[in-house]
């Protein structure tokens, strides 16, 4: 049907009353998630839109709605033991769309998720959706549809822009994943092939990468070894000059590493199909498809 | 965040790392009057936010403070890679009997911060990782426990074989591992670590790349940026927010969104232009980021056509909209601008733009084809 | 190592904890002193090593400062638990809305250190614990990552409602584990943790004990002891690097490692005596600490009788023969002294003994027998 | 045959060139003891006494010996470091002889040994000895003969006296462990306890301990529960005065927690035989070997 959020996820929003927050959720609800309860210390006891019970804590939270999800939006400098209190109080799904997270604390929050047996997508990355089912983050609803496709990503509005073109030619979704432009980020590319390996819904996927690490080229070896379905991808960034982070802070070329050329060579060389422009990824899957 | 050599080597001195006198100068007089006070044969070095300091003539011995004043006044005239140089680090001369290499790094792959060390020090490390890479021992540290002593020591003997030596280096690596985890770092080296002819380890050489993420909760790190140091148009979008990289095409891009900004780069290019910058408004895009973004592009002379790539999710189109009206009221444009733009509150954007006499494209494709078109003066690829 | 209150508060101060002022007055003069350049009504504490002092008659109010003289000239005259008070603290008296409990120690179960509070501060915890264990919240920290803020706002939660207290009350608990663990602390406490008519949290009270086995890397930290609050006879034990803790009984104990010396203190009481101290003398065991621990021994009045129970492992029992015959030498002894001497060693420790007309056993039974026999002036049990 | 170390023992000693670690390394290779190596940090590839080669760190010694056991003799100031080092190149037992280590250190060593898979045995404690086979620390082996009995012991020299006693009576031993008597340590009397269950050659099981915590407590439970050889045991420390260490670091009475009595208490209800003196504990095996 879907990977990792469904009809049954039931949502916590971490930083529900703040700006981007509140707006956030009310999409979330509007979209049709069970968003079963906020956090906001010092506002427990309240009601967000008089619907969504707001506790004090993430374990006080749990307790009493029983959440298996948690979507973050608080600000950067809390965001790590945002992530910390939710893997803490046993949360199987961790969403962290906060942009701006110092990275020296990824590398403690990284094996913290990690002895607590819990998944976290991002920080720095637009969440998930599964179209029809549910939406966890900030990915625009209405430019999805349900159907056969996975997608993953490290960016957002890139994103959309392949999901929009993907939407406008029939092409639907199981679940469009954005992971995030972080350097040390939780989900990443091979956990979502796999996933989508796994899901019975899935047909095909879309792996969208850009310049910075390895992952791509990982990813790409993990196609040709663990994966029966077809794989198309695009990779953002061949005209970044190296040593210039472009805006995501994993998005930079070190030394000759990390390159798109580098990575569009890793498809290829692994039966991934390369898309030159974004637009080209719908002719692709319909290919990859017939 | 870059700083420069003698900053690094303020904080690493804190730490009680070995690092020789040394003292900054602005003007040739300066340097001629530390170089008097040292009294011996100075060094004189370029702080600026560059490599290959050396190969461009930055860095460079004064036997007596005459020769300083001269060869300062040399280094200050000096534009290293783009960059003017404004300061130059005066330090005494040190006999070396050896030269070594630590760094540390935070290593996406390993998810960890990891300490790099090789006793073929002095030279770029990336070219001894590409040629010798057997030079290099790589330890990643577990952020949990951080660095032990007996991984310090593992590092050290890499180096060094006299004891005291080794228990000296493992003490410079683990107080680098606390400068650089204490100061949020991405980056921390020392290049070269010296021996004296008499046996005392020292760091000549000091570099620090700070995380941008951390600044906000760093205000004493924060304060150590030196704007004269970078590229005036980067130091104006930073004020204003945006996330911007100068570069040498024809073609001006403004996107929201990091991935599809350089995926719009990418297709200036397929289509034969070139990119004048990656400039990136965010998300949460109020007028007055489209005004600065425009104000910062129109001042690159290079730039013959803008395009605007707005895929409106939290971004709303009409507020991008709002800003390239107002930017064209207070300076009329002299180049032409191409506009794409789609999602949130579309109809808005598009009812605006119209007042003010300007149109936008929907499909991303046609409309950079477009701008490269407008810009070449020709017709794009 | 216990350390005073206002030590533990000058530490506690350092990490931004809110502390109110106060100082440390030795005479009846200075307390005075220091109570005018308050100006305000004031308390007086006991300075001592002992808990209870309230019920001691240990901490008063004091209106003017004359009547801070008096009572301080009072609490100067004080022995709590058998330790005179040598200083007082001086500080001004607070208004006080409520009080809680918060305090850390190393806990053995989880191998972690771990946080108590309570909103039912200002009594003993243990007390709390018996009574009304719902009202104590316990949280092991994890010491790879240390008391993340989460954490601490749980814990302070517990304490407060108001959320501008409750954030007031985690930032102290972040900085009460930073105190505790960058000092080498086996438990630091704030009881009470007071909140003021006005809604502000200051720790009235400090309580901090240090991990003997710190002492040695924390100069600063052991400089802290206050030999003057110490029983006599157990400073003089440090010294001579010797385990010792004075009893009430009548049968002194010079035994080598901690566990013999207790089933030695054990066997004393079995057979009907009462153990006059417990003595460690250690593994190493040179002469001198041999004697040291006899001029100790001899110094208590009340010991009847000597018993020496040394079972040489590394410890050489020709070693403590030597102590013992040096030591009668300097000293003739005035009450009858049994040893018991087997292992490493035993033949020539038997011959040094014998040559200064001593004699030893080698059943640990049938030498503690004697010994309380000695003693008692009667027969063991 | 024995528990921990036997005949295969490949030992290691850290700080081999120390005052203590000199001494006793002579010791156990006197005794059989097969000392493959040594680590000095400075000394490496001297010898002690001109037979055991000598390594700057832990992970060179190890692949160069094969030691498959570490004892540590390093000052206290070091001695987190020495174990952190020695599971860090993956020894599987590591016994720490060292006095005198500060509690918050073992806090952090405690997990790191753990999370490597590697059996501490100590700090501050006397080590182990399987007579006959292999000795590691510093129990005098000819107190020591073999036999079929296992004494596990908080304390140093109070075992040597009940070891010393039971070899007397010809109650010979598989192994005697000193777990030491700090706060936290490694492994502690349920490990031990649990090992000579299953280990063929011992018949029955004495127990040493003393004032301070639970472990004695919780151990009697374990033999109730988990033990089908007979146990005796002594607890040391009935006259001891509340809150006052009594030289061990952990031989301390909480409040009303620890003490000797409540200790004693809890191994007459679950069946260990209590000596109320050490000399006991020879008639208390006796009877219930018989």
């Amino acid at each position: 049907m879907s990977i990792f959020i469904d009809k049954s996820t039931r949502l916590l929003v971490q930083g529900i009353t703040g700006r981007d927050g509140s707006f956030h959720t009310k999409q979330m609800i509007e979209y049709g998630t069970q968003v079963v309860g906020g956090v906001t210390p010092g506002k427990g006891g309240q009601k967000f839109e008089d619907k969504v019970p707001i506790f004090n804590t993430v374990a006080e939270a749990v307790k009493k709605t029983g959440a298996n999800t948690t979507v973050i939006y608080v600000p950067p400098p809390f965001a790590a033991d945002a992530m910390m209190e939710a893997a803490d109080a046993g949360i199987p799904f961790i969403v962290c769309i906060t942009e701006g997270v110092p990275v020296l604390d990824m590398t403690r929050v990284y094996p913290y998720v990690k002895e607590r047996g819990s998944r976290l997508l991002g920080p720095n990355c637009p969440g998930l959706i599964s179209p029809g089912q549910s939406k966890v983050g900030i990915i625009p609803g209405r430019i999805c549809t349900p159907g056969n496709v996975g997608l993953v990503s490290r960016s957002g509005t890139l994103t959309y822009e392949v999901v929009f073109q993907m939407t406008r030619a029939k092409i639907g979704q199981t679940t469009c994943v954005g992971i995030g432009g972080d350097p040390i980020n939780g989900t990443n590319f091979i956990d979502c092939l796999d996933a989508f390996e796994k899901d019975a819904a899935t047909k095909a996927v879309v792996m969208i990468g850009e310049i910075g690490g390895t992952d791509e080229q990982e990813a790409a070896r993990f196609v040709r070894e663990k994966m029966k379905k077809p794989v198309v991808g695009f990779i953002a960034g061949q005209t970044a000059p190296p040593g210039r982070r472009m805006g995501h802070a994993g998005a930079i070329i070190s030394g000759s590493a990390g390159t798109a050329a580098e990575k569009m060579q890793a498809f290829e060389e692994n039966g991934v199909g390369v898309a030159k422009r974004p637009i080209d990824v719908v002719d692709l899957l319909k290919r990859a498809m017939r | 965040m870059n700083i420069h050599e003698y900053q690094a080597k303020d904080i690493f001195r804190k730490y009680g790392i070995p690092i020789p006198p040394g003292e900054v100068a602005t003007t040739p007089d300066e340097a001629q009057a530390i170089a008097r006070k040292f009294g011996t044969t100075v060094v004189i070095k370029a702080q600026v936010h560059a490599g290959g300091r050396g190969k461009a003539g930055g860095v460079k011995l004064a036997k007596t403070p005459e020769e300083a004043r001269n060869v300062a006044a040399q280094i200050l005239k000096l534009v290293i890679k783009g960059l003017p140089v404004q300061k130059v680090l005066v330090t005494p001369a040190a006999d070396i009997a050896s030269e070594a290499y630590v760094g540390i790094i935070v290593d996406r792959a390993s998810k960890r911060s990891v300490f790099m060390a090789s006793p073929a020090g002095g030279i770029d490390i990336e070219e001894v990782a590409a040629k010798t890479p057997d030079k290099i021992l790589r330890h990643a540290v577990d952020p949990r426990y951080g660095l032990q002593m007996f991984e310090a020591m593992q590092l050290a003997f890499f180096l060094y074989s006299d004891i005291k030596q080794v228990r000296a280096a493992a003490k410079i690596l683990q107080q680098l591992y606390k400068a650089f985890s204490e100061n949020g770092g991405s980056l921390a080296e020392i290049n070269p670590l010296v021996t004296t002819p008499a046996g005392e380890i020292a760091a000549l050489d000091a570099k620090m790349v700070i995380d941008d993420n951390e600044l906000d909760r760093r205000p004493d790190i924060a304060a150590l940026r030196d704007e004269s140091a970078e590229e005036e148009s980067e130091v104006e979008a930073r004020k204003a927010n945006l996330t911007f990289i100068k570069l040498d095409g024809n073609v001006g891009c403004v996107v929201n969104g990091a991935g599809l900004a350089m995926a719009t780069m990418d297709l200036v290019k397929y289509y034969g232009g070139e990119p004048a910058n990656f400039l990136d408004i965010g998300g949460s895009s109020n007028p007055e980021k489209v005004v600065a973004a425009l104000r910062i592009i129109t001042s690159d002379k290079n730039v013959k056509a803008i395009l605007f790539n707005i895929f409106g999710g939290i971004t709303r189109t009409d507020d991008v909209a709002n800003g390239i009206v107002t930017a064209i009221k207070q300076n009329p444009l002299k180049v032409p601008l191409v506009i794409r733009l789609t999602g949130t509150n579309e109809e808005i954007a598009l009812e605006i733009l119209k007042k003010s006499g300007l149109s936008a494209m929907t499909d991303m494709d046609e409309a950079v084809k477009k701008a490269v078109a407008l810009a070449t003066g020709g017709k794009a690829k």
